[in-house]
C-alpha cells in the first residue's frame, strides 16, 4: 500500500541553526506515528515544512502520492492535511463554534446544515461543546489546547498533525483525551503526534520516531525506542546503564 | 441530541418585518419632506453606505484602510469626466463607474497586500494621495482647483428642479440598499467567516484552509467600486469636484472611522446606528463651528476609551442584541447541561 | 412693513488668502450704515440684509457656503470677492441654483475659462468685474521695459486656478512675453503649500534671470524668497502677483520686502470716487487707516465697489422679487464706481467687465513702507506716484 | 550640476523630513501605536514656539530650550491620561484616538491662531549661505540636518544600548508581563511619548522656520513622517534618516522633471520600495 | 503560621461576572516549595496572578511579610521580590534571547543569579542568546522564562507549569536542581499537573477545586487517595 505522507530529503535551515536535515519519512495510511525529541529538535519546525507554514529549502513532500510541496497552506489544508498548533492560535474574537466552523467550510469544503452538524459532533467529541457559544479568547490554556484539536477535526483530514496537546493534563483528562484520539484513527484517518508526554504517546502510536537537530535518528516499535540507549540518554536524561 | 444551530431570532425576524415599511416610506420620502431635509436624508445614506463598507473592510477583514476616499474621490472624478468630457448620460456613467472602481483597485490591491497592520494602513493612504495628485494634474478636470459639473449634464438629470432632487435621493437610497444588501450577502456566506478568521489570526487561518490572499482580494475589490459609486452620488449632489476635497481623508476616512468607531467596529449595525448619531451631533452642533469638529473629536475619543466596541458593541455585550442574522449560535445547550 | 432684499457674501476670511479679506468688517460695517436708511426701488423702500461667510480660502468651503446661503438662508442676491478659489465656486452654485451673483477680485480668465466658460454664449446669471491677464502683462511689461536689467525671467505658477491661468501658454503670460522679446523660464506647476523651491531657483540661476514674476501665495512666495537667499539667487525685480499686495506680508518679509513689486488694482491716488458716498479713493483709503490704525489695502476698493453696484442694481431692478428681473438689472448695469467704470455690455466676453490696471513697487517712506505707482502706460489717467528702484 | 544639487538639497530637505519621522518612530516603529496626530503635534510646537517669540520676543532658536520641555511633558501627559488606555495588540484603538486628537488639536489652533499661515523668524539665520565648491546652501537646512542625525544617533543608542531602551521594547511587546519585571507601563510609556514629542519640538521650530504652517499643516507633513519611517524599517532609526533622504531626493528629483511631481515622486518611490521590500530597507524587528 | 512569608486570607478573583476563586487560604513560609495543583480550570493561574498583582481585586487578602500587598501594582509586587514564570511563557518578541533575560534582572536586586547562572543551567541559550525569542522552540521559550524569573533574584518564586512543553531530560534537570536553588534562600510556589512530581519536590501541598481550597497538607504524608477525591469532589 502506497504511503499517504511521505517526505523524501527535505531540508531546511535557518542560517546556522538546521531544523529539517535530510529528512525522509512516510506515513502509511492509517497509520499513527509518534514524534519526540528534545526541546528545539525540529519537530514542531517538520509540521511547519509539511503543512506549508514554512518553505523547505530542498527535497520533496507529497500527500497520497501527489507532490505538495509548492502548495500553500490553504491548499495542503483543503487537501486534507490539518494540524493543531503547539502555542495555540485560536480565532480570539469569534465563538468556539464559529471557530470550528471555519474549518468545516473552508478545510473542509461543507456548507449549511452538514457543516455545522460536523462542528456539532466534533465540539461535542472534544468536550467544549458547552462552551461552544463563548469567546475562544476567553478559553484557559487547555480548552485552548482542545479547541485546536477540535478545529484540525473540523477539517475533516486525511491526515492529522497532533502538536503537543497533552501537555499539562491531570491523569485522568490525559486518558479521555487518549479516548478521544483512539476515536478518531478508528475512523481511518492517518495521525502523526508529537508529545513529551510519553506515555500517553505510547498508548496510541503504533510507531515511534526520535528527532534530534532536525536529523531523523531512531524509527521503530514504541517501546522498543523507548528502551533504546540513544533515548534513554537524549531524551529520557536516564543513564543508559542506570 | 437536541442541539441546532440558528441565526435567526426574535428580534432579528421583528427587524425584518419593520424594515418593509421604512424602506416604502423612504422611497416616498419627496412626497412628504422639504428640499433640505432630501438633501440631508441623501447625505445620510451615503455617508452610512461609505461606513458599512469601511466596517466591512476593517471589522470584518482586518483591512484597516486610511485611503478610501482614494475611491471616492476617483468615482467622483470619474463620473465628472465620463459626463463632462465623455458625454456619457450620467445614469450610463453610474454602472461604469463602479466597474471603473474593481478594475483600479485590483492593481492596488496587489500592491497594497503586501503590507501588514500599520504598514497597510499607511500605504492606503499614500495610495489616496498619488490618486489626489495625480489627478490634480489633469488640466481638462480643473487641475488643482478643480471644476463644476456643468449645468447642462444636471439637467439632464430630470426635468425641473424637484424632480432632480428626488432623483437624486433616490439614487442615494439605492445605493445604500445595494450596499447594505451586498454586505449582509456576503457575511452570510461562507466567505464571512474566513473573513473574520483571517482579522483575527492569519496563521491559523491559513492552516485551515483559507485563501486569505484571495479572499481579502475580493472584499476589497467590491468594496472599493462601491465606494466609487458612492463617490460619484456624492459629487453629484455637490455638483463641484475639486482634488482636495475629492481625496479628503477627513471627510471620506476620517469622519466614516468615527461613525463606526461611535457605531461599534465589527458589526453590521453599528454603522448604521453610527450614522445616525453623528448626523443628530452633526445638525445640533453644526452652528458651533469649529466648537462643533472638537466636540466630535471628544466623543470619539471618550467613546474609545470607555466603551471600545461603539454603542451597537455596547447593547450588544449587554443584551446579545442582532438586528440581522448574521451570527451563528448554538441553541439547546442548556438543556444538555441540565 | 419694509421689505427685505437678503444679500449673501462670502470671501475668505482666513486661511492663505486672509489679506484679501482683512479690510471686510471696516467696508461692511460702513455699507451697512449706509443701507440703514433703505434703498428706493420702484418707490419702495428696501432694507438690505447682508449674511456673511468665511470660505477659508478654501474652493471647497466656498461652495459649501454658497450652497448653504442659498438653500437655507435663501439670499436674493450673492456677492463674492477675491481670487478663484473662493469666487468661482460661489459662482457655480449661484449658476446652477440661478441665483443672480456678481463677483470681484480675480483676473477674469481663470474666472470665465477657469469656469468652462464659452464666449459664444456666457452665463445665466452670475456677472463678474475685474482686469484681465493682458492688463498685468501690459502693466509689467511697462514697468520691466525701462529698468535695462536682463530679459530673462523666472516664472513661478502654482497648480491651482490663478497659477493654470497665468502660466497657460496661450492665455496666459508665456505668449506676450515672447512676443515682448522676453525669455520665459517655466519650469512647470508647483502644489501650493510646498516645502522646497530649489529646483526652481536652480533653473532661475543657471538661465541667468534677473527678473522673477509670478502669482503666489503669500506663504509660498515667503519660503521662495529665503530659500532664494540661502541659494544665493539674487535677482533684480520680483514681480509676483497676489502675494505682494498686502503690507503686512511685505512688513514679514523685513529688510527683504522692499523693493518688490506687484499689480496694482486700486490705490489711494486713483483718480475715482464712490457713487454710494461719493468719498473719493483717497478719502476711504484715508477712513479705512484711521478707522483701524494699518495700511491701506488694495481690495478695500473693490469690496466697496461691489456693494456700489449691489444697491444701484436694487434701485433699478423691475421687481425684486424675482431673480430674472434683478439679473437683467445687473446685465443693464453702466456706472461708474471706486474703481472705475462698470459695464457689462463693454466686457471682452459676456459676462464679464474690465476695471483698469497700473503696476507698483514697495518702497520706503518715512517709518513705513508704501505702495509707489511706478508704470501706468496701461491707464494713463492713473498718476503715477514714483520710479521702480532695482533690488540691491 | 543642477542633479548634483537637486539630491544635496533633497538630502537637506530628507533632515527635515527625518526629524518629523523620528518621533514618530520611536512610536510607531518600536511601540506599534499609529499616532495620527503626530503631525498636528509639529505644528503644535510651532505654534507654542510662535507664542514664546511674540509673547517673550524669543528667537525661536532660543524659544527651543522652553518648546521642548513643554511639548515633553504634553507628551507625557497626553500618553497617561489618554493613550495608556488603548495599548495592546489592537491597531484600531490608538489610531482613532489620536485621530480624534489630531481633530481636536487642529481645530483648537484655527481657533486661536485663526487659518492664517504664520511663519517663525530667526532672523539673519534664515537667510545665510555657504557655499560648497559651486553650490550654495542655506546654513539652516545644514542645521537642520546636522540635528536630525545628531538627533536619530541618539534615540539609536538609548534605544538599543540602554536599559531605558529595552524597557520601551519590552513593555510595547508585552504590557503585563513587562509589569511582572518591574517596569512601570505607564510611566514607560508616558517617558517614551515625551521623548518623541521632544524630538517633535525641533521638527515644528525648524519647520516653521523653512515654511509658512496653518493649523492643517500636519497632515501632509505626518505622511513624509511615517513614508520615512516605513522606508527605513521598522525599529531602526537609521533606517529613518534614510528613508527621510530618499524621500527627500525623491521629491527633488521628481521636481527637477516636473515641479508637478515633486510630493507625487516621493510618494511613488515610496510605494516602488515597499513593493519591493515590504518591511523596509532595514528592518529590526519582525513587523 | 506568624513568620508565613506569603499568606492569602480569604481571596476572591473575578474575570466580569464569572468568579474563579472563592476564599482562598494559604500561606508559605520562607524557604519551602509549596506545590499547587488541581484540575484544569481550578483557577491555579487565578492564584498566581493574583499574587503577582496582575489582577488587582484583592486589596486585603495578600499579605507579604506582613504587609498587604493585594492593591499593589504588579511592578510593585516585583520590586518587592516576587517573580512569576507566567502560564504560556510570554516572552518578549522584540526582545533577544539575552535581553529578556536580562531584562529579568533589571529592578537590579542583588543574589546569586547571574546571566551566567542561568546559561550554566540551559546551556543551550547561550548559545541562541542573540536570537529572537520567539523563533526558539517552544521548550527552549519556556527555559527563558525560567531564567527570566531566576534573574529577578527573587525572594518568591512563582511557577505556573514550567514543565509544559519540556523534554523529560530537561524536566528532570529542573527538579534535580530546585533543592538547590532553594537551598539559597529563595521560596518556591509550584503549579504542577505530574502530581508526582509535584509531590517529590515540595513540602506542603494545596489542592484546588472549583476555585476553593479542598486539600491541604504534608506532601511526603497527603494520602494519594485524599488527593484524588480533592481533585474529583466527593
Ligand atoms: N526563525 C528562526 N530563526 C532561527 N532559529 C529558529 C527559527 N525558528 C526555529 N528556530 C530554531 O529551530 C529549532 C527547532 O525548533 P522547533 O520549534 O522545530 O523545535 P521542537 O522540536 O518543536 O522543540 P520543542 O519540543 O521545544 O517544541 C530550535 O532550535 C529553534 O530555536
Ligand atoms: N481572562 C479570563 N476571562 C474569563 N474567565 C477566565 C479568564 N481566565 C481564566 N478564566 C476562568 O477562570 C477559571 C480559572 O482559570 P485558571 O486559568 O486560573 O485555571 P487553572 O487552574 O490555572 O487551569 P489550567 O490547569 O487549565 O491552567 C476557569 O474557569 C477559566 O475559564
Ligand atoms: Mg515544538
Ligand atoms: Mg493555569
Amino acid at each position: 500500500m502506497s504511503a499517504i505522507l511521505e517526505l523524501q530529503g527535505v531540508k531546511k535551515a535557518f542560517g546556522a541553526v538546521v531544523v529539517a536535515d535530510d529528512q525522509s519519512w512516510s506515513l502509511a495510511p492509517g497509520e499513527a506515528l509518534g514524534v519526540i525529541g528534545p526541546n528545539g529538535a525540529g519537530k514542531t519546525s517538520m509540521f511547519n515544512l509539511v503543512t506549508g507554514t514554512l518553505r523547505a529549502d530542498a527535497g520533496q513532500i507529497r500527500l497520497g502520492g501527489q507532490d505538495i510541496t509548492g502548495w500553500s497552506a490553504a491548499k495542503r489544508c483543503r487537501a486534507g492535511i490539518a494540524r493543531s498548533f503547539q502555542v495555540p492560535q485560536p480565532f480570539a474574537h469569534m465563538t468556539v463554534f464559529e471557530n470550528a466552523y471555519v474549518a468545516a467550510t473552508q478545510g473542509a469544503g461543507l456548507s449549511g446544515r452538514a457543516a455545522e452538524a460536523l462542528c456539532l459532533d466534533v465540539l461535542d467529541r472534544t468536550g467544549l461543546i458547552a462552551k461552544a457559544n463563548g469567546q475562544a479568547g476567553g478559553l484557559t490554556l487547555l480548552e485552548r489546547k482542545r479547541l485546536e484539536l477540535s478545529r484540525a477535526l473540523c477539517a475533516r483530514p486525511r491526515v492529522i498533525l497532533l502538536d503537543e496537546i497533552a501537555g499539562g493534563l491531570t491523569e485522568h483528562e490525559c486518558q479521555s483525551l487518549i479516548q478521544t484520539i483512539r476515536d478518531v484513527h478508528a475512523t481511518g484517518v492517518s495521525i502523526v503526534w508529537i508529545e513529551h508526554v510519553v506515555h500517553a504517546l505510547l498508548a496510541v502510536v503504533g510507531r515511534l520516531m526520535v528527532i534530534d537537530f532536525g536529523r531523523k535518528i531512531a524509527e521503530g516499535e514504541p517501546q522498543a525506542i523507548m528502551q533504546s540507549r540513544e533515548v534513554r540518554e537524549i531524551y529520557l536524561g536516564i543513564e543508559a546503564d542506570g | 441530541m437536541s442541539l441546532s444551530v440558528t441565526r435567526r431570532t426574535r428580534l432579528s425576524t421583528a427587524w425584518l418585518i419593520v424594515l418593509v415599511p421604512i424602506v416604502l416610506l423612504l422611497i416616498a420620502a419627496p412626497w412628504w419632506a422639504g428640499r433640505a431635509d432630501l438633501r440631508l436624508m441623501g447625505e445620510i445614506a451615503l455617508y452610512m453606505s461609505l461606513a458599512v463598507l469601511w466596517n466591512l473592510l476593517a471589522g470584518y477583514a482586518g483591512l484597516v484602510s486610511v485611503g478610501q476616499q482614494a475611491y471616492v474621490g476617483f468615482g467622483g472624478y470619474l463620473f465628472f469626466a465620463l459626463t463632462m468630457l465623455a458625454g456619457l448620460h450620467p445614469y450610463a456613467a453610474l454602472p461604469l463607474v463602479v466597474l471603473a472602481g474593481f478594475v483600479i483597485s485590483a492593481p492596488v490591491a496587489v500592491l497594497i497586500f503586501r503590507l501588514r497592520g500599520a504598514y497597510f494602513a499607511i500605504g492606503t493612504w499614500v495610495v489616496a494621495e498619488v490618486f489626489r495628485l495625480s489627478f490634480a494634474q489633469m488640466a481638462s478636470l480643473g487641475g488643482g482647483s478643480g471644476t463644476s459639473l456643468s449645468p447642462d449634464i444636471v439637467r439632464s438629470l430630470a426635468e425641473g428642479r424637484d424632480a432632480r432632487e428626488a432623483v437624486a435621493w433616490w439614487l442615494a437610497l439605492g445605493a445604500g440598499m445595494l450596499v447594505i444588501g451586498t454586505v449582509v450577502w456576503l457575511l452570510r456566506s461562507r466567505q464571512g467567516v474566513a473573513l473574520t478568521a483571517i482579522r483575527d489570526n492569519e496563521l491559523a487561518a491559513r492552516s485551515l484552509g483559507i485563501d486569505i490572499w484571495r479572499t481579502k482580494f475580493t472584499v476589497y475589490v467590491v468594496v472599493s467600486g462601491l465606494t466609487a459609486l458612492i463617490g460619484a452620488l456624492i459629487f453629484l449632489q455637490k455638483l463641484r469636484i475639486s482634488p482636495d476635497a475629492a481625496f479628503s481623508a477627513n471627510d471620506w476616512t476620517a469622519f466614516v472611522i468615527f461613525i463606526v468607531v461611535i457605531g461599534g467596529i465589527g458589526t453590521l449595525e453599528g454603522p448604521i446606528l453610527g450614522t445616525l448619531v453623528f448626523f443628530a451631533l452633526r445638525e445640533t452642533l453644526a452652528d458651533l463651528g469649529t466648537l462643533y469638529l472638537i466636540a466630535l473629536g471628544v466623543v470619539a475619543i471618550v467613546i474609545m476609551l470607555f466603551a471600545p466596541r461603539g454603542l451597537w458593541g455596547f447593547l450588544r455585550d449587554r443584551w446579545g442584541l442582532e438586528l440581522f442574522p448574521l451570527s451563528r449560535r448554538v441553541s439547546g445547550l442548556a438543556k444538555k447541561e441540565a | 412693513q419694509t421689505p427685505t432684499i437678503k444679500v449673501g457674501h462670502v470671501s475668505p476670511r482666513t486661511g492663505p488668502l486672509a489679506g484679501f479679506a482683512e479690510a471686510d468688517d471696516y467696508i461692511l460695517q460702513a455699507i451697512t450704515e449706509r443701507f440703514g436708511a433703505g434703498i428706493d426701488n420702484n418707490g419702495r423702500s428696501w432694507q438690505i440684509e447682508i449674511l456673511s461667510k468665511d470660505s477659508q480660502s478654501n474652493p471647497n468651503r466656498a461652495a459649501e457656503v454658497a450652497s448653504e446661503l442659498i438653500l437655507s438662508d435663501e439670499v436674493d442676491i450673492i456677492v463674492a470677492a477675491s481670487t478663484p478659489d473662493t469666487v468661482n465656486p460661489v459662482s457655480d452654485q449661484a449658476e446652477i441654483n440661478e441665483v443672480p451673483c456678481i463677483t470681484t477680485d480675480c483676473p477674469w480668465q481663470p474666472y470665465f475659462f477657469g469656469r468652462g466658460g464659452n464666449p459664444a454664449q456666457g452665463f445665466a446669471s452670475t456677472y463678474h468685474f475685474f482686469w484681465g491677464l493682458e492688463d498685468v502683462i501690459g502693466a509689467f511689461l511697462a514697468m520691466w521695459d525701462g529698468s535695462g536689467v536682463a530679459k530673462a525671467v523666472g516664472g513661478l505658477f502654482p497648480n491651482d486656478a490663478d497659477g493654470n491661468a497665468w502660466g497657460d501658454p496661450q492665455r496666459g503670460l508665456p505668449t506676450p512675453l515672447a512676443a515682448a522679446g522676453y525669455d520665459l523660464v517655466d519650469p512647470g506647476r508647483y502644489q501650493p503649500m510646498t516645502d522646497d523651491f530649489s529646483n526652481y531657483i536652480n533653473a532661475f540661476k543657471e538661465a541667468g534671470c534677473e527678473i522673477v514674476t509670478g502669482n503666489m501665495i503669500p506663504p509660498d512666495f515667503g519660503t521662495f524668497w529665503s530659500q532664494a537667499a540661502q541659494q544665493g539667487f539674487n535677482p533684480k525685480i520680483v514681480t509676483i502677483g497676489k502675494a505682494l499686495l498686502f503690507p503686512s506680508v511685505i512688513q514679514g518679509l523685513g529688510e527683504r520686502g522692499i523693493g518688490l513689486s506687484s499689480e496694482v488694482w486700486w490705490s489711494p491716488s486713483h483718480p475715482f470716487s464712490s457713487s454710494l458716498t461719493g468719498a473719493s479713493a483717497g478719502d476711504l483709503a484715508g477712513g479705512y487707516m484711521q478707522a483701524t490704525g494699518r495700511p491701506w489695502t488694495q481690495p478695500i476698493g473693490f469690496k466697496h465697489a461691489l456693494f456700489e453696484v449691489v444697491a444701484d442694481v436694487v434701485a433699478r431692478a423691475e421687481d425684486l422679487d424675482d431673480p430674472e428681473a434683478i439679473i437683467a438689472a445687473i446685465a443693464a448695469t453702466d456706472m461708474n464706481t471706486i474703481v472705475g467704470p462698470v459695464n457689462w455690455a463693454a466686457g471682452p466676453v459676456p459676462n464679464v467687465t474690465k476695471t483698469p490696471l497700473v503696476a507698483g513697487q514697495w518702497q520706503r517712506e518715512g517709518d513705513g513702507i508704501d505702495l509707489k505707482i511706478i508704470a501706468n502706460a496701461t491707464a494713463p489717467n492713473i498718476p503715477t506716484t514714483g520710479e521702480l528702484m532695482l533690488l540691491a | 550640476m543642477d542633479w548634483l544639487n537637486a539630491i544635496l538639497q533633497g538630502t537637506l530637505l530628507g533632515g527635515l523630513y527625518a526629524l518629523f519621522a523620528a518621533g514618530l518612530s520611536l512610536i510607531f516603529g518600536v511601540m506599534r501605536l499609529v499616532n495620527i496626530a503626530h503631525g498636528d503635534l509639529i505644528v503644535l510646537s510651532a505654534y507654542i514656539a510662535l507664542s514664546f517669540g511674540v509673547s517673550l520676543g524669543l528667537n525661536p532658536l532660543v524659544a527651543l530650550l522652553l518648546v521642548v520641555p513643554t511639548m515633553a511633558l504634553i507628551g507625557y501627559a497626553l500618553q497617561r491620561l489618554i493613550l495608556n488606555r488603548t495599548m495592546g495588540e489592537d491597531l484600531l484603538p490608538p489610531l482613532l484616538v489620536t485621530f480624534g486628537l489630531s481633530v481636536i488639536l487642529q481645530n483648537v489652533l484655527l481657533m486661536g491662531y485663526s487659518a492664517d499661515p504664520q511663519n517663525l523668524q530667526a532672523g539673519a539665520i534664515e537667510t545665510a549661505s555657504v557655499t560648497l565648491g559651486p553650490l550654495a546652501v542655506g546654513v539652516m537646512p545644514v542645521m537642520v540636518f546636522v540635528t536630525a542625525v545628531v538627533v536619530i544617533a541618539a534615540l539609536q543608542w538609548m534605544f538599543y544600548r540602554t536599559a531605558l531602551g529595552r524597557a520601551f521594547r519590552a513593555t510595547s511587546d508585552r504590557q503585563d508581563v513587562a509589569q511582572l519585571m518591574g517596569l512601570n507601563r505607564a510611566h514607560i510609556f508616558g517617558l517614551a511619548m515625551a521623548l518623541s514629542l521632544a524630538v517633535t519640538a525641533l521638527a515644528g521650530v525648524f519647520l516653521g522656520i523653512r515654511t509658512a504652517f496653518d493649523p492643517a499643516a500636519g497632515g501632509a507633513r505626518l505622511i513624509f513622517g511615517f513614508e520615512a519611517v516605513i522606508i527605513g524599517g521598522l525599529g531602526n532609526l537609521w533606517g529613518t534618516l534614510a528613508g527621510g533622504v530618499i524621500l527627500g531626493v525623491a521629491q527633488t528629483i521628481g521636481a527637477k522633471i516636473d515641479p508637478g511631481y515633486q510630493i507625487l515622486a516621493g510618494h511613488i518611490v515610496f510605494l516602488i520600495i515597499l513593493a519591493l521590500r515590504p518591511r523596509g530597507l532595514f528592518p529590526r524587528i519582525d513587523g | 503560621m506568624a513568620d508565613a512569608i506569603l499568606s492569602l486570607q480569604a481571596l476572591n478573583a473575578h474575570y466580569g461576572d464569572f468568579q474563579a476563586l472563592y476564599g482562598v487560604n494559604l500561606t508559605v513560609n520562607p524557604g519551602e516549595v509549596v506545590a499547587v495543583i488541581g484540575a484544569n480550570g481550578a483557577g491555579k493561574t487565578t492564584m498566581l496572578r493574583s499574587i503577582a498583582g496582575l489582577l488587582r481585586n484583592a486589596p486585603e487578602a495578600i499579605r507579604w511579610k506582613g504587609h498587604l500587598i493585594g492593591a499593589l501594582r504588579a511592578d510593585q509586587v516585583a520590586a518587592l521580590g516576587i517573580a512569576l514564570v507566567p502560564e504560556g511563557r510570554l516572552l518578549f518578541p522584540s526582545l533577544s534571547v539575552e535581553e529578556n533575560l536580562v531584562i529579568g534582572g533589571q529592578l537590579g536586586r542583588k543574589g546569586p543569579w547571574s546571566l551566567q547562572r542561568v546559561y550554566d543551567l540551559f546551556p543551550i541559550l547561550k548559545e541562541r542568546r542573540l536570537q529572537q525569542s520567539t523563533s526558539l522552540s517552544g521548550g527552549q521559550q519556556q527555559m527563558v522564562a525560567i531564567g527570566r524569573a531566576l534573574m529577578a533574584n527573587p525572594d518568591l518564586v512563582l511557577m505556573d507549569e514550567i514543565s509544559l512543553g519540556l523534554a523529560p531530560v530537561i524536566i528532570r534537570q529542573i527538579y534535580e536542581a530546585l533543592p538547590g536553588i532553594v537551598g539559597e534562600g529563595l521560596t518556591a510556589v509550584i503549579v504542577e499537573q505530574d502530581i508526582a512530581k509535584a509531590l517529590s519536590v515540595s513540602q506542603r501541598v494545596y489542592c484546588l477545586q472549583e476555585g476553593r481550597v479542598s486539600l491541604e497538607g504534608q506532601s511526603q504524608t497527603v494520602p494519594r487517595d485524599d488527593i484524588t477525591r480533592a481533585y474529583f469532589g466527593v
